[in-house]
């Protein structure tokens, strides 16, 4: 199972591309599938399986799109 | 038609903004009244971008254009946008590469070009503008296509001149309108 | 010369240049960047100097400073921005030093917004800065106007020795029209021995100066430069009477909302309603003898603006109480449209109170 | 799995009106994160300014106000004096701050006011279109500088930090940039620290953010990022400039 | 409460004070210094703040921001000082926000000089800033009408959240006079919610903001704003009428000048010719309906500004055409005599051309 | 015998307005003098600030103007740019310089405006009757600090020469003082070579000038002159705080 | 005389404005009309101040006095600047310890104070103007001596009130005319 | 005889005094019985032959009163 897990406020994703670059396992990629309301092609997760839950991605988002969950663990 | 009122719209980057001067530049040199109006301000920002141009043999006086007789919308938020904007009669220039639905109104004309394939055919994707110009002039007749000829070669000087050609190429393959 | 297509903004920056002007002080503001942005390319081809000034302020104190200095130069801005420019405009009036300040205004009032208006009527023609002084304000109401009103601008500053304001709105100054540079006969200028350009040690110091401490030595200044400003009121009203013989009713507006009046005249002209319009294209020197020329067959006079009502004011003056006055305004980047100023001129006519 | 990342309340819904992949959206949110966090969302008045960040008022989750260009320090000293117990901060681009605004906030630096400025140097005039800053590099291209900055005619840019640092009031002075996740993350502790110090009442704080524009530097949101790291941060050196204390430690 | 001697610009701030006003941003400048140093004594003393900023612009711009935090603020400055406050005072307009602004007005235009002076007229009323506002104007022509009209301008400032005006000139501003603090009965005052305080987290936030980028919400703010011009014009204009009963010709001056013209009235009804005096004690809103009152007996009216004429377009519109209108202007720090006065009038009725 | 000191060719015959002691004078008579011995007295335009210095136009024998308060350092680049021949120079006192003016200063060095900058320290508002300047020094009564200068509601007094010197694009800066004739002879030769580097094209210098206002220090000008240096003199440190090689030595 | 226009003029430092001030008071207290006007500026600098007083039991229109009813010279500059404008038949008063010419007008009444000595003679060189005070109240009984003395009482409050007897002994010597 | 000698332009004198603080021999003086045109009590030396001819009083002086001349040495 993966300790982390995000989802995207999809709608509200400009496709930036900037959740790309700072993801470590490289698992967001933008999804030149779909557009959103806005007209944008909207980030995605290639391979939920290997999120950290390290948040990265949604540090670096900079239009507030992801929210991160991540397996309890004491910190 | 003695008075032709263009709105023009698309994404920033549709090159609607060049449209617009190319066709007032020729109705200028063809010895029209021409105006060029562009919206301006932060919609533009990721947004639609827009121009009014008139062409008309007697003086203009707002360049606003409330009433267009040919609306051009280069991708859906144009569409939705302006085509309320079109008088009666008018007629709409839909890019159908972007654009799969119709438009609600009634009492129009409605082409439909699919201006980014073909500009893709050509090798180039961003000469969508200058296909769905080729299509404007043929419908409206609003100038000569020799005269844009001899705008594009003003433009394109020096280092541009090479894209004349396919500039050139682009309005002819817009002229052949698909309804 | 053959007809260029140019947008309104670059229009000014062509006109100055060719007028002579190589200098100019800026700073960005929206609807007028393409000033700025035009001279910043096309001065350093010439030999000018563009410097984009950390404010409106600084830019104004250093027109004051180059204006000084002997020659022709410029600065552009919109609303806000020409409001910080008041106490630098009293002081070049002052001084007496020509320059041209272009206003390409925007909605109001504070940051208000980015579209075309004509709030700034006050701003421009009352000046705003202190003490007794007034600037020639032109109106351009089409491309072909901002270059030959540009030009004329440079001459009637440096004839006059003052500050000209030249008052668009964002509408002119983003739309794009034929213009043409038309020959020109120049005015005859003063040369300007007053500059202070380094005495070379073969003259006197000049200083340009607005201090007068002692008030004998001040109110005769005052007096100076009210007479300067009735020469000008005598010779420099600029304005355009169109389709006044047998008005049934006329209109004033200026710049860009006269050629919408226009249009609507047009239309009332088709349904057999003949209306005039008085377009004043010198807001200071103010118009007022046009009213003298009203047809006595005129119902009453409409003003047309872009703001809640400030040329009004004009218009009451230069009317003197002959006929009654109504007033359409269509502030904060509304452009009225011709229906609308029709529309209001038949509800006059059928009855509607002032 | 427990939410560790959503959005903070210390914005509004509203979604950003930025250009995609401009970072004036991450430094919104470290900015209201950070006073969420203080637990000072019901305390702080935020004065937005003249540029693209215009509409920062409607996404601040707290009491605001819109300035006018460049006079967002003299507009925050005026809520700072009539309410001290606020946490007042400004926002300001480097356009608003390092030209037309520099007198305001050098001066509220001057007399130690107890506010926070978050100065957001993308080393351009966003919203008006690209113009030159006093912050644009030399040979950077802009509007108005169409040839690229040319020191001769221009100067070279001016250092906001270092000056901002040697005016005796000023607290706390750093600059940061969020160009990578541990930049943003250092940025965020820097300004929750710029809060404190005001809460604390110890002087004027400033973080000064080095920030992207894709859209006047004509790049793509990520080659902005390597442009800001490759040009922008070897001449804005990063690090802490000022302290309470008085000591500093420029990265 | 029993008359005590005071400086017009103590007076100023004594009455400041007495309305509740405990915040006072503002720069030196010559002849209003007395001011800002009577409240840098007594503001602390009641815990208020008085702080001198860096410039008219950063104090109009602390104003703005201690006025949205919602307390009771003011600022005062002379001529050039307040050319540079303009955009702020626009911004302060747009958003509607209270607060109470002194002009003690020197020469112009320039630096000038720094002796009393009527020249900033335009510059009170006709705004300066960009944008469609206008801002309430009290005129006060004795200490007394300082005390009175500084405490009614906050009221009027809370009722209208619209910042007010108070031109004074340097002679008001320096001499001194018996004033007394009187009972008054205060108007009902809106609550402020719209302040930004903080939410405390126990409402939504309050934010203050002159900016409406969409042009459609911008006109509607403008057409709001106009509404509120209105309604003060109805309810707020204040004039006094002197000697105008049987008055063979009328003169219109205010604040200074208008005491001096009542001395030159006193002086001429001795010599058997009635004149009578239309004094503004608001400028804006302008009492136009006091020329109503005008008895026909009138041979016409003559405006006395120390100024090169600003006024007088004031005095036209309110005249509207009916009596012939003569101007004498005393501009520059020279305060005009009765004798001026009183030979200027004799001249006219004895003929002297307008 | 020779004369050896006589009144410079630089200044005009009228006669100064300034208070008996004010030291004023001798700033205008070295800045002068400097020039004259450069022999650009035919090159050079003044620009005159408002403060008690407003009437200096009348008393430079070379062009000048007189600038709205704060502005003279734009007034200067206006003129530079137009002569990039000419002598420029802004003579400004500390209300003008350090207040009103702070962005005009800090931009025309910024800019590296080749200009010089005359500043008059006098760490109060003259002109205008004493009120406090942010050169006042803390407990210093001024008629708008009436119990004196408070660090806690007013900061501490700003660093002119200290904060220009951060700026890049300046190229010059000195602070001085005229207490004694040794350190007159020192500013004369500061404000020659910071005219030197205007002539030789290096870019922004300014000569911070600590001076005296017995009126409003309420001192005989003696002990005018006493009060500088045992007050004044202790905070701003004379010294080289900038030269066009980048080196500097601070006293 | 119901109408009594004063200009007082003297150095910087010799306490003309607060004579001005003291007489305006008195009057207010008597229950006239009073105004005082200072001259303010540059010119006040290190040069000549005076400053404007009316008492009147009418309205007062001006503060500006352009014909005195008196003129107060407390210094040579005040007596060449102000002689002129004093009205026919109006009083001069000159402080003897700095002057030693007389007026040069006609009509007038002009009365010799040596103000500076006779404070000297109480030991404190600050009252001089107080002396004169008394010779002014004396000779134009603008106001009553006793409403001078209350307003002292008024002005000089706690730490200052020992200067009372001393201004007040002043003011009597001055009463005490040098024709 | 002495090595230097000033003059003074007396009534430009504001007698402020400061050319008596500068003087190294201690000779310039204020003259407390002659009041000047403008009304002041001007600077004069009272032992000229002390002169060096330093200029310091010159230097000190902020109206530009004094002139100084010196016996002409090589310098
Ligand atoms: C007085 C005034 N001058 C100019 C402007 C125009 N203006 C709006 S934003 C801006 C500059 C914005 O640049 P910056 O502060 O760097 O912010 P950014 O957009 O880059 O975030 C300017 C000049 C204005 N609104 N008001
Ligand atoms: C815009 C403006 N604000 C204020 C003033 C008033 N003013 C004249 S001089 C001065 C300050 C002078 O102080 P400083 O610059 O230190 O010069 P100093 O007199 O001490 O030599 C001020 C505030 C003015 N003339 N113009
Ligand atoms: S939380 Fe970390 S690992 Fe998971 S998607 Fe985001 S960046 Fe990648
Ligand atoms: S960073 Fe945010 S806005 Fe950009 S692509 Fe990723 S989710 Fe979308
Ligand atoms: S213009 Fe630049 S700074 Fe402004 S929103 Fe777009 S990317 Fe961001
Ligand atoms: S007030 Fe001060 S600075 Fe001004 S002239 Fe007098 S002593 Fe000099
Ligand atoms: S020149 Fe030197 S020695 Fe001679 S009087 Fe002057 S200071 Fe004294
Ligand atoms: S320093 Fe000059 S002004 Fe002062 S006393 Fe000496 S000579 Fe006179
Ligand atoms: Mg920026
Ligand atoms: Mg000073």
């Amino acid at each position: 199972m993966a300790k982390g897990k995000i989802t995207f406020n999809e709608d509200q994703c400009k496709g930036c591309g900037l959740c790309v670059t700072a993801c470590p396992v490289k698992i967001v990629e933008m999804n030149e599938k779909k557009i959103n309301s806005r007209g944008y092609h909207p980030a995605h997760v290639s391979e939920p399986d290997k999120c950290t839950g390290c948040a990265n991605c949604a540090i670096m988002c900079p239009d507030v799109v992801i929210t991160v969950y991540r397996e309890a663990k004491k910190d | 038609m003695a008075d032709h009122r263009f709105i023009i719209s698309g994404f920033g980057g549709q090159g609607v903004m060049s449209m617009g001067m190319i066709l007032a530049y020729a109705g200028m040199l063809e010895g029209k009244e021409v105006t060029w109006l562009p919206s301006y301000g932060p919609e533009m920002r990721g947004g639609t971008a827009n121009c009014h141009v008139i062409i008309s043999d007697k003086p203009i006086s707002s360049p606003i254009v409330s009433k267009a007789t040919s609306v051009v919308a280069m991708n859906l938020p144009s569409l939705t946008k302006f085509q309320d904007s079109l008088e009666d009669g008018g007629s709409i220039f839909i890019n159908a590469s972007l654009i799969n639905i119709k438009p609600d109104r009634k009492n129009i004309k409605d082409y439909y070009i699919s201006a980014n394939d073909i500009a893709m055919q050509l090798q180039n994707s961003k000469i969508a503008n200058m296909v769905m110009l080729g299509a404007i002039i043929k419908e409206t007749g609003v100038v000569r296509i020799e005269t844009v000829e001899k705008v594009l070669e003003k433009m394109f000087q020096g280092e541009k001149a090479k894209l004349i050609p396919v500039n050139k190429e682009a309005l002819k393959k817009g002229e052949v309108l698909q309804n | 010369m053959a007809k260029v297509l140019m947008k309104g903004n670059e229009a000014f920056g062509a006109a100055a240049i060719k007028a002579g002007c190589k200098y100019f002080f800026g700073y960005p503001i929206t609807p007028q960047n393409e000033i700025p942005e035009y001279m910043s390319r096309e001065l350093p081809k010439i030999g000018g100097c563009f410097l984009q000034a950390e404010s409106e302020i600084a830019a104004i104190n250093m027109v004051y400073g180059a204006s000084g200095a002997g020659v022709r130069v410029m600065t552009s801005s919109s609303s806000p921005g020409i409001a910080l420019k008041q106490e630098g405009i009293s002081y070049i009036a002052s001084c007496e030093l020509p320059c041209v300040i272009i206003n390409v205004s925007r909605g109001g009032p504070g940051l208000g917004g980015i579209q075309p208006s004509q709030s700034d009527y006050f701003q421009n023609t009352r000046g705003g800065g202190n003490g007794d002084y007034r600037t020639p304000v032109y109106a351009p109401a089409n491309l072909q106007e901002v270059i030959d009103m540009t030009m004329d601008a440079f001459d009637v500053a440096d004839q006059y020795r003052i500050p000209v304001i030249i008052s668009a709105d964002g509408m002119i100054g983003q739309m794009m029209e034929p213009i043409e540079f038309k020959e020109r006969t120049g005015r005859s200028l003063p040369s300007k021995e007053w500059a202070a350009t380094g005495t070379n040690e073969e003259r006197e110091p000049n200083s340009i100066n607005s201090l007068y401490i002692v008030h004998e030595d001040l109110e005769k200044h005052n007096w100076k430069l009210d007479a300067k400003h009735k020469l000008i009121e005598e010779n420099e009203v600029q304005y355009e009477m169109y389709q006044m013989k047998d008005a049934e009713f006329v209109v004033v507006a200026y710049g860009t909302t006269s050629r919408i009046v226009k249009s609507a005249i047009m239309d009332m002209k088709k349904e057999g309603l003949n209306v005039g319009l008085i377009r004043p294209k010198t807001l200071w020197p103010y118009p007022y003898k046009a009213f003298d020329e009203i047809p006595k067959s005129t119902k009453g006079i409409l003003t047309v603006e872009m703001s809640t009502g400030q040329m009004i004011d004009d218009v009451k003056i230069g009317n003197n109480g002959r006929f009654p006055i109504h007033f359409l305004g269509s502030p904060g980047g509304s452009v009225p449209s011709p229906e609308m100023i029709a529309e209001k001129i038949k509800n006059i006519l059928g009855g509607e109170k002032k | 799995m427990k939410t560790i990342f959503e959005k903070t309340k210390g914005l509004t819904a509203k979604p950003f009106h930025y250009c995609p992949g401009c970072t004036h959206g991450i430094i919104h949110r470290i900015t209201m994160e950070a006073i969420e966090e203080l637990g000072m969302l019901g305390k702080a008045v935020g004065v937005a300014p003249v540029g693209c960040a215009v509409f920062a008022y409607e996404y601040f989750n707290c009491d605001s106000y819109e300035a006018a260009h460049g006079r967002a320090p003299a507009v925050a000293t005026g809520v700072k004096r009539v309410h001290p117990d606020s946490l007042v901060f400004t926002y300001q681009g480097d356009g608003d701050l390092a030209a037309i605004g520099t007198g305001e906030i050098v001066q509220a630096a001057h007399r130690g006011e107890k506010i926070t400025t978050i100065f957001v140097n993308n080393a351009i005039y966003g919203m008006t279109g690209g113009q030159m800053a006093p912050t644009t590099l030399i040979g950077q291209k802009a509007t108005t500088a169409p040839y690229g900055r040319d020191e001769a005619h221009a100067g070279k840019p001016i250092l906001v930090s270092e000056m901002m640092a040697t005016i005796p009031g000023s607290a706390y002075i750093e600059r940061v940039a969020v160009n990578t996740p541990a930049n943003i993350r250092k940025a965020k502790k820097a300004i929750k620290k710029a809060f404190e110090i005001q809460r604390d009442g110890k002087g004027f704080s400033m973080i000064e953010v080095l920030s992207t524009c894709p859209t006047n530097w004509g790049l793509t949101p990520e080659d902005s990022l390597k442009w800001l790291e490759e040009n922008l941060m070897p001449y804005y050196k990063l690090g802490v400039y000022k302290t309470p204390e008085g000591g500093a430690n420029n990265g």
